[in-house]
């Protein structure tokens, strides 16, 4: 397959990586045996969001199905960071692709630790910052305001030479202007976007929710335009190249995204309808345009 | 003796519906998988249709949907269904010749019981379907085993036609025992304590299931449900808290799970 | 039908209006003839946005179909002020419900000069003001930002005594804090959501937008469940009333719409599929729960 | 004399697709609409299936979709489809027995000619359908007409099947004359000056149709397509820009306007 791509100093053999959260190549491993080492679908491969401390995650229900896609609220179960080291990295390392690990912290002092722990990992290839995490303060998300993620890069990313990934929040009222603090604090590379703050009514019990955790995230097709007008307001303000997401399902949509000014994709919630979708959408991708 | 599955095969396959039956207020759908691995029993599959997978109620279906086997014969899976929303609503309407993705056998199954105990496999509503591969298997494996299975009326009491020989109960009498199929399971385990349970149906059931096995320390394997987007473990969604505190994804711990591993087997979201 | 509800003073028949810009009485009336008026679906009829100068609107085309839903790039075509209170209002005055006009200006000056004007006429019951309106200055919509939402509500709010109902913008971080600025500054009612910004590619040229405005809204059941998220933030900080919409397209959306916090319902998107959807929706509504 | 069309009923119908057939590349669908008025020539309606509206091709369709009416019986309308997308996809998988939504019939349609001239009907593609309808109605009106119509190859000329005895072009050459219908049009001009002309077809035909006939101070009716969502002037989204410099929205100002109130018949967003 052509397609071959520059990311960050990464050589990606195409330009189809999966959204964090949506595919767990360990799991998937166990259930599909080494074939998926043979065929691996993304070239690269991003982790699930890892906290400081292990985290249970939100109690069930944890998704809800809409129109053109789901609402999920899983909480960012994770082993943390000593467990991911100890237990994920090494199955992860073995991987055909470069491995990028999304983390995330409620406070700065959080999130250097992390990428202090990270960055001496040498089988990681790239950090990626979620921020999509509410000040404590506040409870707006840090990445919906610029002063803010500025103040936090400023303390992040002299920690570390790996490349910066920052994952904005599509819940702001101007990404663009966040991810122009992004690269003006040293980030490497903007991702986005993550899901539409989003909330499921419960069947019996009015004005309850119906997820465990309250309201969840918005992915999928229905937000896939939504992601293309972030995608293109940033890429219009930006150099650094952009990770774009939401909603892609095929190689028109990739190349949609890659046409509104990202340098490569990622797939979440098609990878649930066909764990293959990485593969596929790259293929269809490097197929010539119609 | 363990039964052990096999990995499943990477990626949807693209399947076409051999033949489609009725069993009351059930259908059946037989699909012609001819390159997937045995499945055994208790493991399921995520299904969606190929064409028109959407556009029912709220717009919906859009993420493929586990179901459980049924039965399999050599290049050949059936599945149970029920039309409870607009999933299965569309599976539902697939005809012979239709296609559908299938991606599996997905999940931990059955194991047999101990060599000389006796299997109880209880269930109700589609929670008959792991029941009847249960049963194919057993019988294959020369072990006694007894089918109990609770239904709401007598349209679906139809599908009790799917086991062997099963002892039968309805929430209207209309079929069998007039009341609910757990109290058949309380009789069944007085004959014989020593017994080993199987189950699968709607949270209710399996809960007083679980509370039954407990109380009489008699070991119970339970088929679970859950919410589920992916079914290979990628999405953390179908999650439900075990005794030790923590949340196992049925779809790759299960869903067949020890009912000792459980305080409750009352599924948050799942069922109807 | 039962369901009779009151609305800042409003006495309604039933609780489900249109949103604005969804529904053109008039144009309906010569399409349906006087069987619209006998068989009006909505309890208040909500114009189109007006502004101080006429407006062509955008080049087409105008309008894109996606999953669940639809992006628009219409433009807010409409008379003027003066246009529309000699041309329609005559018209949508006979209609045999309340009339609520929405009115938007980019400057305080011109919201005050739309107040005065619509404040003086009898038939016209209340008034909506759209503060999706970018600030000429940062480029941000005005009710982005609670301080500027606040400022120009203080020189609008003393010029009218009728309702007054602020129509939020979903594209910003915190919708409740908007709310809050709203009700603070003296407005009657909050109504969300509007469009979701979004963006269509074109099919040939790359890069380019679908819609010749560039830019589009995105409404319908895809932004369903991103409205009750924000309808239900509102409804925990404010006491005013909440007209919920986005989305809905039967009488369970509406009622959920309600239990998440909101007073009476808005239908837009789904008149386009239905023009009796109001009517329908309010019918549902009315019967009991299930 | 001028056609005038009655107001369309409020509210979509439920209405029972009783027969569907094949011309090549268009698929035919016939309602039984019985409630509702005659439409007039030129006249549309708004279709969704009740069923399935949404799984198709990103997850589309969604909005109803505009259709020329191909032919009018009493109780029964005719539509001449073309399979470009997800809305038409689903409306020509309808089988006899299904049902649609249907609004309509909606928008101005053609107006008959002065006493005493001749109409011209000049079309393409499923731009055929509104002529065969207009056809009928100048035939039973007394007046005189020629239909040309023109297409891409063979199994688009099948559609000619639908008029009564159309002069046929086809880009190919498979059958007619080989070569753009608009070449029939200029020649049938230069025999008979004093015709009017009605057309219908992909905005580059209709553009061509407009500027032969403005050049030639020939007055012609031509029937617009445009993206539409509502189709009752709702939606504000079906507009074309006019000679004067304001736009008009097609579903309540159109489809059929006077050429001579356009600068272009190029549309931005239709056709294919
Ligand atoms: C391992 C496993 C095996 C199964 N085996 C079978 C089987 O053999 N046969 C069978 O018929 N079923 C089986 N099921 C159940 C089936 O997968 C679910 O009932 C499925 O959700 C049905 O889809 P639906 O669209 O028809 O109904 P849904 O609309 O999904 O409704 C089913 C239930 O899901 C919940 N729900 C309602 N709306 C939503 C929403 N928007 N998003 C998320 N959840 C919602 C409610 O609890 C509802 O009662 C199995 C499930 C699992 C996990
Ligand atoms: C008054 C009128 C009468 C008509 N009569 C007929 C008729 O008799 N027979 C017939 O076959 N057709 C007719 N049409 C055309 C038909 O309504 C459209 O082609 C319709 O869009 C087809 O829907 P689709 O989903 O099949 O294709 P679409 O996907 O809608 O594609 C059709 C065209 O729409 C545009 N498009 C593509 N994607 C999108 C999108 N996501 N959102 C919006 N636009 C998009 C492109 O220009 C594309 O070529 C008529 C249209 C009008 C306005
Ligand atoms: C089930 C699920 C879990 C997710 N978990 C994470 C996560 O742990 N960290 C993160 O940064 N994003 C997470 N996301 C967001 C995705 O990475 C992605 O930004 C979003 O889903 C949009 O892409 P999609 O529409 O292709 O899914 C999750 C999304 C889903 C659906
Ligand atoms: C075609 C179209 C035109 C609209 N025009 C206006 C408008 O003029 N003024 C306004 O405040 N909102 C306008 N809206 C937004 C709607 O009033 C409503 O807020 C939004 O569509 C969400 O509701 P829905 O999903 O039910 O359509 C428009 C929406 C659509 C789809
Ligand atoms: S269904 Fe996705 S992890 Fe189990
Ligand atoms: S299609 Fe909506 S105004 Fe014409």
């Amino acid at each position: 397959m052509s397609g071959a791509v520059d990311f960050c100093g990464l050589a990606l053999e195409h330009p189809v990586i999966n959204a964090s959260g949506t595919f767990d190549a360990i799991a998937a491993q166990r259930v599909f045996g080494d074939a998926l080492l043979a065929d691996f679908p993304f070239s690269a491969f991003v982790s699930k969001t890892i906290t400081l401390e292990p985290r249970a995650g939100n109690p069930p229900p944890r998704i809800y199905e809409v129109a053109g896609g789901m609402i999920n609220s899983i909480g960012l179960p994770n082993r943390g960071l000593a467990g991911y080291l100890e237990h994920d990295l090494p199955s992860l390392a073995a991987l055909p692709v470069p491995l990028i690990v999304n983390v995330m912290g409620s406070v700065a002092d959080e999130v250097v630790q992390l990428v202090e722990a990270v960055d001496a990992r040498a089988e990681i290839a790239a950090i990626e910052l979620n921020v999509s995490c509410p000040n404590v303060k506040t409870g707006l998300d840090i990445g919906a305001d610029p002063d803010e993620l500025a103040r936090l890069l400023a303390a992040v990313r002299p920690r570390t030479r790996k490349p910066l990934i920052v994952k904005l929040t599509p819940n702001t009222a101007d990404v663009a202007r966040v991810a122009v603090a992004a690269e003006a604090s040293g980030a490497d590379a903007v991702s986005l976007i993550n899901t539409l703050r989003a909330f499921a009514a419960h069947s019996t019990r009015p004005g309850a929710p119906w997820l465990g955790g309250g309201t969840g995230g918005q992915s999928g097709p229905a937000v896939r335009h939504v992601a293309l007008a972030q995608i293109a307001a940033v890429a219009r303000r930006v150099t650094i190249p952009i990770v774009g997401m939401g909603g892609i399902q095929n190689g028109r949509h990739a190349r949609e995204a890659l046409d509104a000014g990202a340098c490569i994709v990622a797939v979440g919630t098609e990878s649930f309808r066909d764990p293959l979708a990485g593969q596929r959408i790259a293929r269809e991708l490097a197929a010539p345009r119609v | 003796m363990t039964w052990t599955a096999a990995s499943a095969p990477l990626g949807r396959r693209r399947i076409t519906v051999s033949d489609r039956r009725t069993y009351g207020a059930y259908g059946v759908l037989v699909l012609a998988d001819t390159n997937g691995p045995d499945p055994q029993p208790g493991q399921f599959y995520m299904l969606a249709a190929v064409e028109r997978w959407g556009g029912g109620a709220d717009e919906r279906p859009f993420l493929p949907r586990a179901l459980s086997v049924l039965r399999a014969e050599p290049g050949r899976a059936h599945f149970m269904l029920e039309d409870v929303g607009p999933g299965t609503d569309r599976l539902l309407e697939l005809a012979v010749g239709d296609d559908v993705w299938l991606l599996g056998p997905l999940g931990q199954g059955f194991q047999p019981p101990e060599e000389g105990r006796r299997a109880i496999l209880c269930g109700g509503g589609v929670g008959t379907a792991p029941l009847a591969i249960l049963e194919d298997a057993l019988r294959a494996a020369g072990t006694a085993s007894v089918a109990l299975l609770g239904f709401r009326d007598a349209p679906h009491a139809q599908g009790a036609a799917l086991l062997g020989d099963p002892r039968v109960a309805t929430d209207d009498g209309s079929v069998g025992h007039h009341g609910r199929v757990t109290e058949l399971l309380s009789a069944e385990l007085d004959a014989d304590p020593h017994a080993v349970v199987y189950s699968c149906g709607p949270p209710p059931m399996l809960e007083a299931v679980r509370a039954i096995c407990e109380a009489r320390g008699v070991p119970a394997q339970l088929a679970l449900e859950s919410g589920m987007a992916c079914g290979f473990g990628a999405c953390y969604g179908c999650v439900v808290p075990t005794r030790d505190g923590s949340y196992i994804r049925v779809c790759v711990d299960g869903p067949v799970v020890d009912a000792d591993r459980l305080d409750t087997a009352l599924v948050a979201g799942a069922g109807h």
